[in-house]
Protein backbone atom coordinates (compact mmCIF):
# COMPACT_ATOMS: atom_id res chain seq x y z
CA UNK A 1 0.00 0.00 0.00
CA UNK A 2 2.89 2.53 0.42
CA UNK A 3 3.21 4.64 -2.45
CA UNK A 4 -0.61 4.39 -3.17
CA UNK A 5 -0.88 8.41 -2.80
CA UNK A 6 1.74 10.14 -5.40
CA UNK A 7 3.24 12.87 -3.60
CA UNK A 8 4.90 15.58 -5.54
CA UNK A 9 7.61 18.13 -4.66
CA UNK A 10 6.38 21.35 -5.93
CA UNK A 11 9.11 24.18 -4.86
CA UNK A 12 9.32 23.98 -1.09
CA UNK A 13 6.21 22.08 -0.06
CA UNK A 14 4.78 19.09 -0.60
CA UNK A 15 1.44 18.25 -3.20
CA UNK A 16 -0.38 15.03 -2.72
CA UNK A 17 -3.51 14.34 -4.47
CA UNK A 18 -5.58 11.58 -2.64
CA UNK A 19 -7.89 10.18 -5.94
CA UNK A 20 -7.96 6.28 -4.00
CA UNK A 21 -10.55 5.72 -1.20
CA UNK A 22 -8.83 5.16 2.08
CA UNK A 23 -8.90 2.38 4.21
CA UNK A 24 -7.32 1.57 7.09
CA UNK A 25 -4.16 0.20 5.12
CA UNK A 26 -4.05 2.63 2.33
CA UNK A 27 -4.35 6.08 5.34
CA UNK A 28 -1.28 4.14 7.36
CA UNK A 29 1.16 3.71 4.26
CA UNK A 30 -0.55 7.61 2.89
CA UNK A 31 0.55 8.96 6.52
CA UNK A 32 3.92 7.33 6.47
CA UNK A 33 4.62 8.11 3.47
CA UNK A 34 3.92 11.65 3.73
CA UNK A 35 6.14 11.87 6.77
CA UNK A 36 8.72 10.27 5.40
CA UNK A 37 8.64 12.90 2.48
CA UNK A 38 8.80 15.34 4.43
CA UNK A 39 12.01 14.49 6.10
CA UNK A 40 13.83 13.66 2.58
CA UNK A 41 12.69 16.44 1.47
CA UNK A 42 12.27 19.32 4.23
CA UNK A 43 9.62 20.69 2.93
CA UNK A 44 7.86 23.32 4.87
CA UNK A 45 4.88 23.07 3.69
CA UNK A 46 2.14 20.38 2.44
CA UNK A 47 -1.35 20.57 0.17
CA UNK A 48 -3.29 17.71 0.71
CA UNK A 49 -5.50 18.04 -2.56
CA UNK A 50 -9.01 15.95 -2.14
CA UNK A 51 -10.97 17.73 -4.77
CA UNK A 52 -11.31 13.67 -6.38
CA UNK A 53 -13.19 12.84 -3.12
CA UNK A 54 -16.83 12.56 -3.91
CA UNK A 55 -17.25 11.85 0.07
CA UNK A 56 -15.46 12.07 3.26
CA UNK A 57 -17.06 10.46 6.03
CA UNK A 58 -15.80 10.78 9.80
CA UNK A 59 -12.86 8.29 9.25
CA UNK A 60 -11.74 9.82 6.46
CA UNK A 61 -11.92 13.57 7.75
CA UNK A 62 -10.12 12.25 10.81
CA UNK A 63 -7.17 10.67 8.66
CA UNK A 64 -6.75 14.09 7.05
CA UNK A 65 -6.76 16.37 10.05
CA UNK A 66 -4.68 13.54 11.95
CA UNK A 67 -2.22 14.19 8.91
CA UNK A 68 -2.21 17.61 9.16
CA UNK A 69 -1.54 17.55 12.97
CA UNK A 70 0.99 15.07 12.65
CA UNK A 71 3.05 17.37 9.80
CA UNK A 72 2.95 19.96 12.33
CA UNK A 73 4.53 18.45 14.77
CA UNK A 74 7.69 18.20 12.36
CA UNK A 75 7.51 21.95 11.46
CA UNK A 76 5.77 21.19 8.13
CA UNK A 77 1.65 23.14 7.58
CA UNK A 78 -0.87 21.66 6.15
CA UNK A 79 -3.42 23.25 4.16
CA UNK A 80 -6.40 20.59 2.87
CA UNK A 81 -7.20 22.31 -0.82
CA UNK A 82 -10.48 21.37 -3.19
CA UNK A 83 -13.14 20.52 -1.00
CA UNK A 84 -16.43 19.81 -2.60
CA UNK A 85 -19.57 21.98 -1.93
CA UNK A 86 -21.33 18.79 -0.76
CA UNK A 87 -18.47 17.42 1.20
CA UNK A 88 -18.42 20.62 3.25
CA UNK A 89 -22.16 20.13 3.44
CA UNK A 90 -22.33 16.86 4.62
CA UNK A 91 -19.33 17.31 7.35
CA UNK A 92 -20.93 20.78 8.75
CA UNK A 93 -24.45 18.95 9.28
CA UNK A 94 -22.60 15.58 11.09
CA UNK A 95 -21.14 18.14 13.50
CA UNK A 96 -17.10 18.29 12.31
CA UNK A 97 -15.94 21.52 10.48
CA UNK A 98 -12.45 20.40 10.66
CA UNK A 99 -11.36 23.14 13.29
CA UNK A 100 -7.57 23.75 13.07
CA UNK A 101 -7.23 22.99 9.79
CA UNK A 102 -6.42 25.61 7.15
CA UNK A 103 -8.17 25.30 3.96
CA UNK A 104 -8.00 26.77 0.70
CA UNK A 105 -9.92 26.53 -2.87
CA UNK A 106 -7.65 24.63 -4.86
CA UNK A 107 -4.24 23.41 -5.06
CA UNK A 108 -2.38 27.21 -6.66
CA UNK A 109 -4.22 28.99 -3.41
CA UNK A 110 -3.14 26.50 -1.09
CA UNK A 111 0.27 27.37 -2.03
CA UNK A 112 -0.12 30.83 -2.09
CA UNK A 113 -1.49 30.33 1.00
CA UNK A 114 2.24 28.85 2.49
CA UNK A 115 3.94 31.43 0.97
CA UNK A 116 2.27 34.06 2.75
CA UNK A 117 2.57 31.56 5.98
CA UNK A 118 6.38 31.37 5.45
CA UNK A 119 7.26 35.36 4.76
CA UNK A 120 5.26 36.03 7.59
CA UNK A 121 6.92 33.81 9.74
CA UNK A 122 10.47 35.18 7.92
CA UNK A 123 8.85 38.60 8.84
CA UNK A 124 8.38 37.76 12.33
CA UNK A 125 12.04 35.92 12.29
CA UNK A 126 14.07 38.49 11.16
CA UNK A 127 11.95 41.21 13.19
CA UNK B 1 -49.29 6.43 3.10
CA UNK B 2 -47.65 2.87 2.41
CA UNK B 3 -44.24 2.42 1.52
CA UNK B 4 -43.40 0.05 -1.21
CA UNK B 5 -40.13 -1.99 -2.20
CA UNK B 6 -39.36 -1.78 -5.79
CA UNK B 7 -35.97 -3.16 -5.33
CA UNK B 8 -33.42 -5.13 -2.91
CA UNK B 9 -30.32 -6.11 -2.37
CA UNK B 10 -27.95 -7.53 0.11
CA UNK B 11 -24.47 -7.11 0.78
CA UNK B 12 -22.00 -8.78 3.59
CA UNK B 13 -19.71 -6.42 5.27
CA UNK B 14 -16.78 -8.90 6.44
CA UNK B 15 -14.35 -6.97 5.22
CA UNK B 16 -12.90 -3.57 5.44
CA UNK B 17 -13.10 -3.83 1.57
CA UNK B 18 -16.37 -4.61 2.07
CA UNK B 19 -17.30 -0.78 3.47
CA UNK B 20 -16.38 0.70 0.48
CA UNK B 21 -17.85 -1.38 -1.88
CA UNK B 22 -21.01 -0.88 0.02
CA UNK B 23 -20.97 2.55 -0.40
CA UNK B 24 -19.78 2.30 -3.69
CA UNK B 25 -22.90 0.69 -4.42
CA UNK B 26 -25.27 3.21 -2.62
CA UNK B 27 -23.81 6.01 -4.73
CA UNK B 28 -24.52 4.69 -8.02
CA UNK B 29 -28.03 4.04 -6.82
CA UNK B 30 -28.50 7.92 -5.14
CA UNK B 31 -27.71 8.53 -8.39
CA UNK B 32 -30.15 6.63 -10.80
CA UNK B 33 -32.92 7.10 -8.71
CA UNK B 34 -32.22 11.02 -9.03
CA UNK B 35 -30.58 12.45 -5.84
CA UNK B 36 -28.91 15.43 -6.59
CA UNK B 37 -24.90 15.74 -5.59
CA UNK B 38 -25.79 16.99 -1.97
CA UNK B 39 -28.38 13.98 -1.30
CA UNK B 40 -26.30 11.52 -2.68
CA UNK B 41 -22.99 12.63 -0.86
CA UNK B 42 -25.64 12.43 2.81
CA UNK B 43 -26.66 9.14 1.87
CA UNK B 44 -23.34 7.92 1.12
CA UNK B 45 -21.77 9.17 3.87
CA UNK B 46 -24.30 7.83 5.84
CA UNK B 47 -23.77 4.36 4.58
CA UNK B 48 -20.01 4.53 5.33
CA UNK B 49 -20.65 5.47 8.33
CA UNK B 50 -23.07 2.41 9.41
CA UNK B 51 -21.23 -0.01 7.23
CA UNK B 52 -17.74 0.92 8.93
CA UNK B 53 -19.47 0.63 12.53
CA UNK B 54 -20.66 -2.81 11.67
CA UNK B 55 -17.45 -4.02 10.56
CA UNK B 56 -15.41 -2.34 13.67
CA UNK B 57 -18.10 -2.51 16.49
CA UNK B 58 -19.83 -5.08 15.47
CA UNK B 59 -17.58 -7.23 13.78
CA UNK B 60 -19.23 -7.54 10.52
CA UNK B 61 -22.75 -7.88 8.97
CA UNK B 62 -24.81 -6.97 6.46
CA UNK B 63 -26.34 -4.58 4.55
CA UNK B 64 -29.48 -3.96 2.83
CA UNK B 65 -30.01 -1.80 -0.15
CA UNK B 66 -33.85 -0.64 -1.01
CA UNK B 67 -35.43 1.62 -3.39
CA UNK B 68 -38.62 2.68 -2.07
CA UNK B 69 -41.45 5.00 -3.02
CA UNK B 70 -44.37 6.01 -1.45
CA UNK B 71 -46.52 7.39 -3.72
CA UNK B 72 -45.72 10.86 -3.29
CA UNK B 73 -41.58 10.29 -3.27
CA UNK B 74 -38.83 8.10 -4.37
CA UNK B 75 -36.28 6.96 -1.60
CA UNK B 76 -33.45 4.95 -0.81
CA UNK B 77 -33.74 2.72 2.37
CA UNK B 78 -30.21 1.08 4.10
CA UNK B 79 -30.56 -1.61 6.45
CA UNK B 80 -27.45 -2.08 8.41
CA UNK B 81 -27.53 -5.32 10.93
CA UNK B 82 -24.39 -7.08 12.70
CA UNK B 83 -24.51 -9.56 15.97
CA UNK B 84 -21.89 -7.44 17.70
CA UNK B 85 -21.56 -7.07 21.65
CA UNK B 86 -24.83 -3.98 20.85
CA UNK B 87 -24.89 -0.44 22.72
CA UNK B 88 -25.29 -0.34 25.89
CA UNK B 89 -26.46 3.53 26.08
CA UNK B 90 -27.99 4.49 22.75
CA UNK B 91 -29.13 7.87 24.31
CA UNK B 92 -25.77 8.79 24.98
CA UNK B 93 -24.22 7.90 21.21
CA UNK B 94 -27.03 9.81 19.72
CA UNK B 95 -25.96 12.49 22.19
CA UNK B 96 -22.67 12.68 19.93
CA UNK B 97 -19.07 13.03 20.73
CA UNK B 98 -18.90 9.34 22.51
CA UNK B 99 -16.61 6.93 21.10
CA UNK B 100 -15.30 3.72 22.79
CA UNK B 101 -12.66 3.49 20.08
CA UNK B 102 -11.38 7.02 21.08
CA UNK B 103 -12.32 8.45 17.31
CA UNK B 104 -15.02 10.99 16.82
CA UNK B 105 -17.67 9.49 17.82
CA UNK B 106 -20.08 11.23 15.49
CA UNK B 107 -20.71 8.65 12.81
CA UNK B 108 -24.40 7.47 14.29
CA UNK B 109 -25.38 10.85 15.37
CA UNK B 110 -24.01 12.62 12.56
CA UNK B 111 -25.93 9.75 9.91
CA UNK B 112 -29.14 10.66 11.88
CA UNK B 113 -28.54 14.68 11.00
CA UNK B 114 -28.32 13.02 6.92
CA UNK B 115 -31.39 11.37 6.80
CA UNK B 116 -35.39 12.07 6.74
CA UNK B 117 -35.52 8.80 8.99
CA UNK B 118 -33.92 7.02 11.34
CA UNK B 119 -34.00 3.87 13.50
CA UNK B 120 -31.74 1.63 15.61
CA UNK B 121 -32.21 -1.18 17.80
CA UNK B 122 -29.52 -2.25 19.65
CA UNK B 123 -28.89 -4.26 23.62
CA UNK B 124 -26.44 -5.74 24.85
CA UNK B 125 -25.60 -9.06 23.44
CA UNK B 126 -28.12 -8.23 21.09
CA UNK B 127 -26.53 -6.90 18.48
CA UNK B 128 -27.37 -3.61 16.32
CA UNK B 129 -29.85 -2.70 13.76
CA UNK B 130 -29.72 0.29 12.21
CA UNK B 131 -32.41 1.71 8.96
CA UNK B 132 -32.61 5.04 7.46
CA UNK B 133 -34.25 6.47 4.77
CA UNK B 134 -33.73 9.38 2.33
CA UNK B 135 -35.69 10.75 0.18
CA UNK B 136 -34.51 12.41 -3.29
CA UNK B 137 -33.18 15.99 -1.54
CA UNK B 138 -30.29 16.94 0.82
CA UNK C 1 -36.62 26.85 -2.82
CA UNK C 2 -32.95 26.96 -4.56
CA UNK C 3 -32.52 30.54 -5.52
CA UNK C 4 -34.51 32.33 -2.97
CA UNK C 5 -31.90 33.84 -1.38
CA UNK C 6 -29.89 35.81 -4.17
CA UNK C 7 -26.15 35.76 -4.61
CA UNK C 8 -23.83 38.30 -5.94
CA UNK C 9 -20.07 37.93 -7.22
CA UNK C 10 -18.75 41.63 -6.15
CA UNK C 11 -15.01 41.97 -7.48
CA UNK C 12 -13.64 39.04 -5.38
CA UNK C 13 -16.31 38.02 -2.95
CA UNK C 14 -19.73 36.81 -2.97
CA UNK C 15 -22.69 38.99 -1.55
CA UNK C 16 -25.63 37.24 -0.07
CA UNK C 17 -28.39 39.31 1.30
CA UNK C 18 -30.51 37.30 3.59
CA UNK C 19 -34.10 38.61 3.28
CA UNK C 20 -36.77 35.84 3.48
CA UNK C 21 -37.15 34.21 6.72
CA UNK C 22 -35.45 30.74 7.03
CA UNK C 23 -37.25 27.74 6.90
CA UNK C 24 -35.97 24.12 6.85
CA UNK C 25 -36.19 24.40 2.50
CA UNK C 26 -34.71 27.36 2.46
CA UNK C 27 -31.96 27.04 4.63
CA UNK C 28 -30.31 23.78 3.41
CA UNK C 29 -31.51 25.53 -0.74
CA UNK C 30 -29.14 28.56 0.15
CA UNK C 31 -26.06 26.61 1.89
CA UNK C 32 -26.01 24.53 -1.64
CA UNK C 33 -26.72 27.69 -3.68
CA UNK C 34 -23.90 29.68 -2.07
CA UNK C 35 -21.69 26.51 -1.98
CA UNK C 36 -21.85 25.58 -5.13
CA UNK C 37 -21.35 29.91 -5.93
CA UNK C 38 -18.08 29.42 -4.33
CA UNK C 39 -16.78 26.51 -6.61
CA UNK C 40 -18.20 27.95 -9.64
CA UNK C 41 -16.37 31.85 -9.02
CA UNK C 42 -13.51 30.77 -6.97
CA UNK C 43 -14.78 33.23 -4.51
CA UNK C 44 -11.97 33.93 -2.29
CA UNK C 45 -15.03 35.49 0.42
CA UNK C 46 -18.89 35.36 1.56
CA UNK C 47 -20.24 38.71 2.95
CA UNK C 48 -23.25 37.48 4.11
CA UNK C 49 -25.69 40.14 4.98
CA UNK C 50 -28.80 40.23 7.31
CA UNK C 51 -29.98 43.83 8.13
CA UNK C 52 -32.92 42.74 6.83
CA UNK C 53 -33.60 40.19 9.40
CA UNK C 54 -36.17 41.58 12.23
CA UNK C 55 -34.85 38.31 14.08
CA UNK C 56 -32.70 36.01 14.86
CA UNK C 57 -33.49 32.53 16.94
CA UNK C 58 -31.28 29.91 17.80
CA UNK C 59 -32.06 27.68 14.51
CA UNK C 60 -31.46 30.65 12.38
CA UNK C 61 -27.89 31.66 13.46
CA UNK C 62 -26.72 28.17 13.79
CA UNK C 63 -27.90 27.56 9.68
CA UNK C 64 -25.79 31.00 9.48
CA UNK C 65 -22.22 30.31 11.69
CA UNK C 66 -22.92 26.26 9.65
CA UNK C 67 -22.89 28.27 6.30
CA UNK C 68 -20.02 29.85 7.46
CA UNK C 69 -18.10 26.80 8.53
CA UNK C 70 -18.86 24.90 5.29
CA UNK C 71 -17.72 27.71 3.37
CA UNK C 72 -14.62 27.85 5.31
CA UNK C 73 -13.88 24.29 4.99
CA UNK C 74 -13.97 25.15 0.99
CA UNK C 75 -11.80 28.04 1.84
CA UNK C 76 -14.02 30.97 1.66
CA UNK C 77 -13.62 33.12 4.48
CA UNK C 78 -17.29 34.61 5.85
CA UNK C 79 -18.01 37.72 7.37
CA UNK C 80 -21.64 38.42 8.74
CA UNK C 81 -22.77 41.66 8.50
CA UNK C 82 -25.32 44.17 9.47
CA UNK C 83 -27.21 42.20 12.89
CA UNK C 84 -29.52 44.55 14.27
CA UNK C 85 -29.05 45.86 18.03
CA UNK C 86 -32.06 44.18 18.74
CA UNK C 87 -31.07 40.85 17.50
CA UNK C 88 -27.29 41.75 18.64
CA UNK C 89 -29.07 42.16 22.09
CA UNK C 90 -31.47 38.96 22.04
CA UNK C 91 -28.70 36.23 20.86
CA UNK C 92 -26.09 37.20 23.46
CA UNK C 93 -28.95 36.92 26.02
CA UNK C 94 -30.06 33.79 24.97
CA UNK C 95 -26.22 32.87 25.12
CA UNK C 96 -25.15 32.23 21.82
CA UNK C 97 -22.44 35.01 20.72
CA UNK C 98 -21.80 32.91 17.51
CA UNK C 99 -18.30 32.70 18.51
CA UNK C 100 -16.02 31.83 15.82
CA UNK C 101 -18.15 33.93 12.93
CA UNK C 102 -16.53 37.38 12.09
CA UNK C 103 -18.82 40.04 11.67
CA UNK C 104 -18.79 43.48 10.24
CA UNK C 105 -20.90 46.91 10.52
CA UNK C 106 -22.31 46.74 6.95
CA UNK C 107 -21.70 45.43 3.51
CA UNK C 108 -19.07 48.22 2.89
CA UNK C 109 -17.29 47.05 6.04
CA UNK C 110 -18.01 43.42 5.49
CA UNK C 111 -16.19 43.90 2.29
CA UNK C 112 -13.30 46.08 3.34
CA UNK C 113 -12.27 43.18 6.38
CA UNK C 114 -11.99 40.72 3.47
CA UNK C 115 -9.65 42.97 1.43
CA UNK C 116 -7.53 43.78 4.36
CA UNK C 117 -7.22 40.03 5.18
CA UNK C 118 -6.31 39.38 1.61
CA UNK C 119 -3.72 42.59 0.82
CA UNK C 120 -2.24 41.53 4.47
CA UNK C 121 -1.39 38.63 3.51
CA UNK C 122 -0.31 39.48 0.11
CA UNK C 123 1.93 42.28 1.05
CA UNK C 124 3.39 39.73 3.50
CA UNK C 125 3.75 37.22 0.63
CA UNK C 126 5.89 39.71 -1.32
CA UNK C 127 7.73 41.14 1.43
CA UNK D 1 -52.77 41.94 41.08
CA UNK D 2 -55.52 40.28 38.73
CA UNK D 3 -54.73 39.47 35.58
CA UNK D 4 -57.02 40.66 32.77
CA UNK D 5 -57.13 38.79 29.30
CA UNK D 6 -57.67 41.80 26.64
CA UNK D 7 -57.82 38.95 23.86
CA UNK D 8 -56.64 35.66 22.54
CA UNK D 9 -56.13 34.11 19.19
CA UNK D 10 -55.24 30.32 18.87
CA UNK D 11 -52.91 28.66 16.02
CA UNK D 12 -52.33 25.48 14.74
CA UNK D 13 -48.33 24.57 14.94
CA UNK D 14 -48.64 21.80 12.64
CA UNK D 15 -46.06 22.51 9.58
CA UNK D 16 -42.81 24.52 9.71
CA UNK D 17 -44.67 26.85 8.17
CA UNK D 18 -46.71 27.79 10.92
CA UNK D 19 -43.20 28.35 13.15
CA UNK D 20 -43.05 30.70 11.39
CA UNK D 21 -46.76 32.16 11.22
CA UNK D 22 -46.89 32.20 14.59
CA UNK D 23 -43.81 34.45 14.65
CA UNK D 24 -45.54 36.92 12.78
CA UNK D 25 -48.50 37.24 14.40
CA UNK D 26 -46.74 37.67 17.86
CA UNK D 27 -44.65 40.35 16.43
CA UNK D 28 -47.39 42.08 14.97
CA UNK D 29 -49.29 41.98 18.88
CA UNK D 30 -46.29 43.14 20.51
CA UNK D 31 -45.93 46.16 18.12
CA UNK D 32 -49.43 46.96 18.70
CA UNK D 33 -49.15 46.85 22.20
CA UNK D 34 -46.27 49.30 22.09
CA UNK D 35 -43.26 47.25 22.49
CA UNK D 36 -40.29 48.62 22.13
CA UNK D 37 -37.57 46.72 18.90
CA UNK D 38 -35.49 45.46 21.72
CA UNK D 39 -38.66 43.91 23.66
CA UNK D 40 -40.61 42.76 20.28
CA UNK D 41 -37.33 40.66 19.59
CA UNK D 42 -37.12 39.32 22.35
CA UNK D 43 -40.33 38.26 22.74
CA UNK D 44 -40.61 36.64 18.66
CA UNK D 45 -37.64 35.10 19.00
CA UNK D 46 -38.98 33.38 22.44
CA UNK D 47 -42.22 32.63 20.38
CA UNK D 48 -39.98 31.02 17.31
CA UNK D 49 -38.30 28.87 19.72
CA UNK D 50 -41.28 27.95 21.58
CA UNK D 51 -42.93 27.04 18.45
CA UNK D 52 -40.64 25.73 16.27
CA UNK D 53 -39.56 22.92 19.88
CA UNK D 54 -43.74 21.93 19.73
CA UNK D 55 -42.95 21.00 15.70
CA UNK D 56 -39.82 19.76 15.70
CA UNK D 57 -39.44 17.72 19.69
CA UNK D 58 -43.37 17.96 20.25
CA UNK D 59 -44.60 16.84 16.89
CA UNK D 60 -47.19 19.69 16.60
CA UNK D 61 -49.14 21.50 18.77
CA UNK D 62 -50.82 25.23 18.94
CA UNK D 63 -49.91 28.60 20.16
CA UNK D 64 -52.75 30.60 22.07
CA UNK D 65 -51.69 34.12 22.53
CA UNK D 66 -52.90 36.32 24.65
CA UNK D 67 -52.84 40.37 25.55
CA UNK D 68 -52.74 40.73 28.98
CA UNK D 69 -53.18 43.95 31.79
CA UNK D 70 -52.57 43.71 35.32
CA UNK D 71 -53.42 47.23 36.08
CA UNK D 72 -49.89 48.97 35.92
CA UNK D 73 -48.62 46.72 32.92
CA UNK D 74 -49.67 46.08 29.37
CA UNK D 75 -47.93 42.46 28.02
CA UNK D 76 -48.68 39.64 25.69
CA UNK D 77 -49.05 36.18 27.32
CA UNK D 78 -48.04 33.26 24.91
CA UNK D 79 -49.17 29.49 25.54
CA UNK D 80 -47.46 26.30 23.33
CA UNK D 81 -49.02 23.18 24.10
CA UNK D 82 -48.19 20.24 22.52
CA UNK D 83 -49.05 16.09 22.97
CA UNK D 84 -45.15 15.18 22.22
CA UNK D 85 -43.58 12.55 24.09
CA UNK D 86 -42.25 14.88 27.08
CA UNK D 87 -39.14 16.13 28.84
CA UNK D 88 -37.37 13.68 31.20
CA UNK D 89 -34.86 16.16 32.68
CA UNK D 90 -36.48 19.62 32.37
CA UNK D 91 -33.43 20.65 34.89
CA UNK D 92 -30.97 19.89 32.74
CA UNK D 93 -32.77 21.05 29.60
CA UNK D 94 -33.35 24.77 31.34
CA UNK D 95 -29.48 24.53 32.68
CA UNK D 96 -28.98 25.16 28.52
CA UNK D 97 -26.63 23.43 25.93
CA UNK D 98 -28.59 20.24 26.33
CA UNK D 99 -30.40 18.85 23.28
CA UNK D 100 -31.38 15.60 21.99
CA UNK D 101 -31.08 16.68 18.03
CA UNK D 102 -27.49 17.90 18.65
CA UNK D 103 -28.45 21.28 17.94
CA UNK D 104 -27.27 24.02 20.40
CA UNK D 105 -30.13 23.48 23.33
CA UNK D 106 -30.39 26.78 23.88
CA UNK D 107 -33.93 27.42 22.78
CA UNK D 108 -36.14 26.71 26.15
CA UNK D 109 -32.89 28.06 28.32
CA UNK D 110 -32.53 31.38 26.32
CA UNK D 111 -36.82 32.09 25.79
CA UNK D 112 -36.49 31.95 29.93
CA UNK D 113 -34.11 34.87 29.61
CA UNK D 114 -35.74 36.90 26.77
CA UNK D 115 -39.37 37.05 28.78
CA UNK D 116 -40.78 38.17 31.96
CA UNK D 117 -42.67 35.41 33.34
CA UNK D 118 -41.62 31.88 32.43
CA UNK D 119 -43.78 28.18 33.20
CA UNK D 120 -42.88 24.61 31.99
CA UNK D 121 -45.00 21.62 32.35
CA UNK D 122 -43.69 18.38 31.11
CA UNK D 123 -43.11 15.36 31.79
CA UNK D 124 -42.66 12.08 29.92
CA UNK D 125 -45.63 10.68 27.66
CA UNK D 126 -47.76 13.62 28.85
CA UNK D 127 -46.49 16.64 26.07
CA UNK D 128 -45.41 19.78 27.10
CA UNK D 129 -46.65 23.10 28.25
CA UNK D 130 -44.84 26.53 28.13
CA UNK D 131 -46.55 29.87 29.11
CA UNK D 132 -44.56 32.94 28.84
CA UNK D 133 -45.48 36.37 29.56
CA UNK D 134 -43.99 39.34 28.71
CA UNK D 135 -44.55 42.91 29.34
CA UNK D 136 -43.82 46.25 27.74
CA UNK D 137 -40.29 46.68 28.19
CA UNK D 138 -36.83 44.70 27.44
N1 LIG E 1 -22.80 -1.50 15.23
C1 LIG E 1 -22.34 -1.23 16.47
N2 LIG E 1 -22.15 -2.21 17.40
C2 LIG E 1 -21.68 -1.94 18.64
N3 LIG E 1 -21.36 -0.69 19.06
C3 LIG E 1 -21.52 0.33 18.20
C4 LIG E 1 -22.02 0.13 16.87
N4 LIG E 1 -22.09 1.34 16.26
C5 LIG E 1 -21.65 2.24 17.15
N5 LIG E 1 -21.31 1.65 18.33
C6 LIG E 1 -20.80 2.29 19.57
O1 LIG E 1 -21.14 3.67 19.53
C7 LIG E 1 -19.97 4.48 19.58
C8 LIG E 1 -20.15 5.70 18.72
O2 LIG E 1 -20.29 5.31 17.38
P1 LIG E 1 -20.08 6.41 16.23
O3 LIG E 1 -20.97 7.57 16.55
O4 LIG E 1 -20.29 5.77 14.92
O5 LIG E 1 -18.58 6.88 16.42
P2 LIG E 1 -17.17 6.12 16.33
O6 LIG E 1 -17.38 4.91 15.45
O7 LIG E 1 -16.29 7.17 15.74
O8 LIG E 1 -16.79 5.76 17.75
C9 LIG E 1 -18.85 3.58 19.13
O9 LIG E 1 -17.60 4.02 19.63
C10 LIG E 1 -19.30 2.23 19.68
O10 LIG E 1 -18.97 2.12 21.06
N1 LIG F 1 -41.89 20.59 23.23
C1 LIG F 1 -40.96 19.67 23.52
N2 LIG F 1 -41.28 18.35 23.57
C2 LIG F 1 -40.32 17.41 23.88
N3 LIG F 1 -39.02 17.71 24.10
C3 LIG F 1 -38.65 19.01 24.06
C4 LIG F 1 -39.58 20.05 23.77
N4 LIG F 1 -38.91 21.23 23.81
C5 LIG F 1 -37.63 20.92 24.10
N5 LIG F 1 -37.46 19.59 24.26
C6 LIG F 1 -36.22 18.87 24.61
O1 LIG F 1 -35.31 19.78 25.19
C7 LIG F 1 -34.11 19.85 24.43
C8 LIG F 1 -33.58 21.27 24.44
O2 LIG F 1 -34.50 22.12 23.80
P1 LIG F 1 -34.03 23.54 23.32
O3 LIG F 1 -33.40 24.24 24.48
O4 LIG F 1 -35.16 24.26 22.69
O5 LIG F 1 -32.87 23.26 22.27
P2 LIG F 1 -32.86 22.48 20.85
O6 LIG F 1 -34.25 22.53 20.30
O7 LIG F 1 -31.87 23.25 20.07
O8 LIG F 1 -32.39 21.07 21.15
C9 LIG F 1 -34.47 19.36 23.06
O9 LIG F 1 -33.35 18.85 22.35
C10 LIG F 1 -35.53 18.30 23.37
O10 LIG F 1 -34.92 17.09 23.75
Amino acid sequence: MRGAIPILRVGPNLLTTVHVELDDNIADAFQQDVLQAIERTGAKGLVIDISSLDEVDTYVARVLADTGRMAGLMGARTVLVGMRPEVAATLVRMGYAMEGVETALDVDDGIALLAVRRSVAGAKDTA
Amino acid sequence: MTLRVESSAEYPIVREADVIDVRRRVRKLAQERGFDTFATAALTTGASELARNAWVHGGGGEARVEEVADGLRRGVRLTFRDRGPGIADIERVLAGGFSTIRSLGLGLSGTRRLVDEFEIDSSPGRGTVVVVTKWTRF
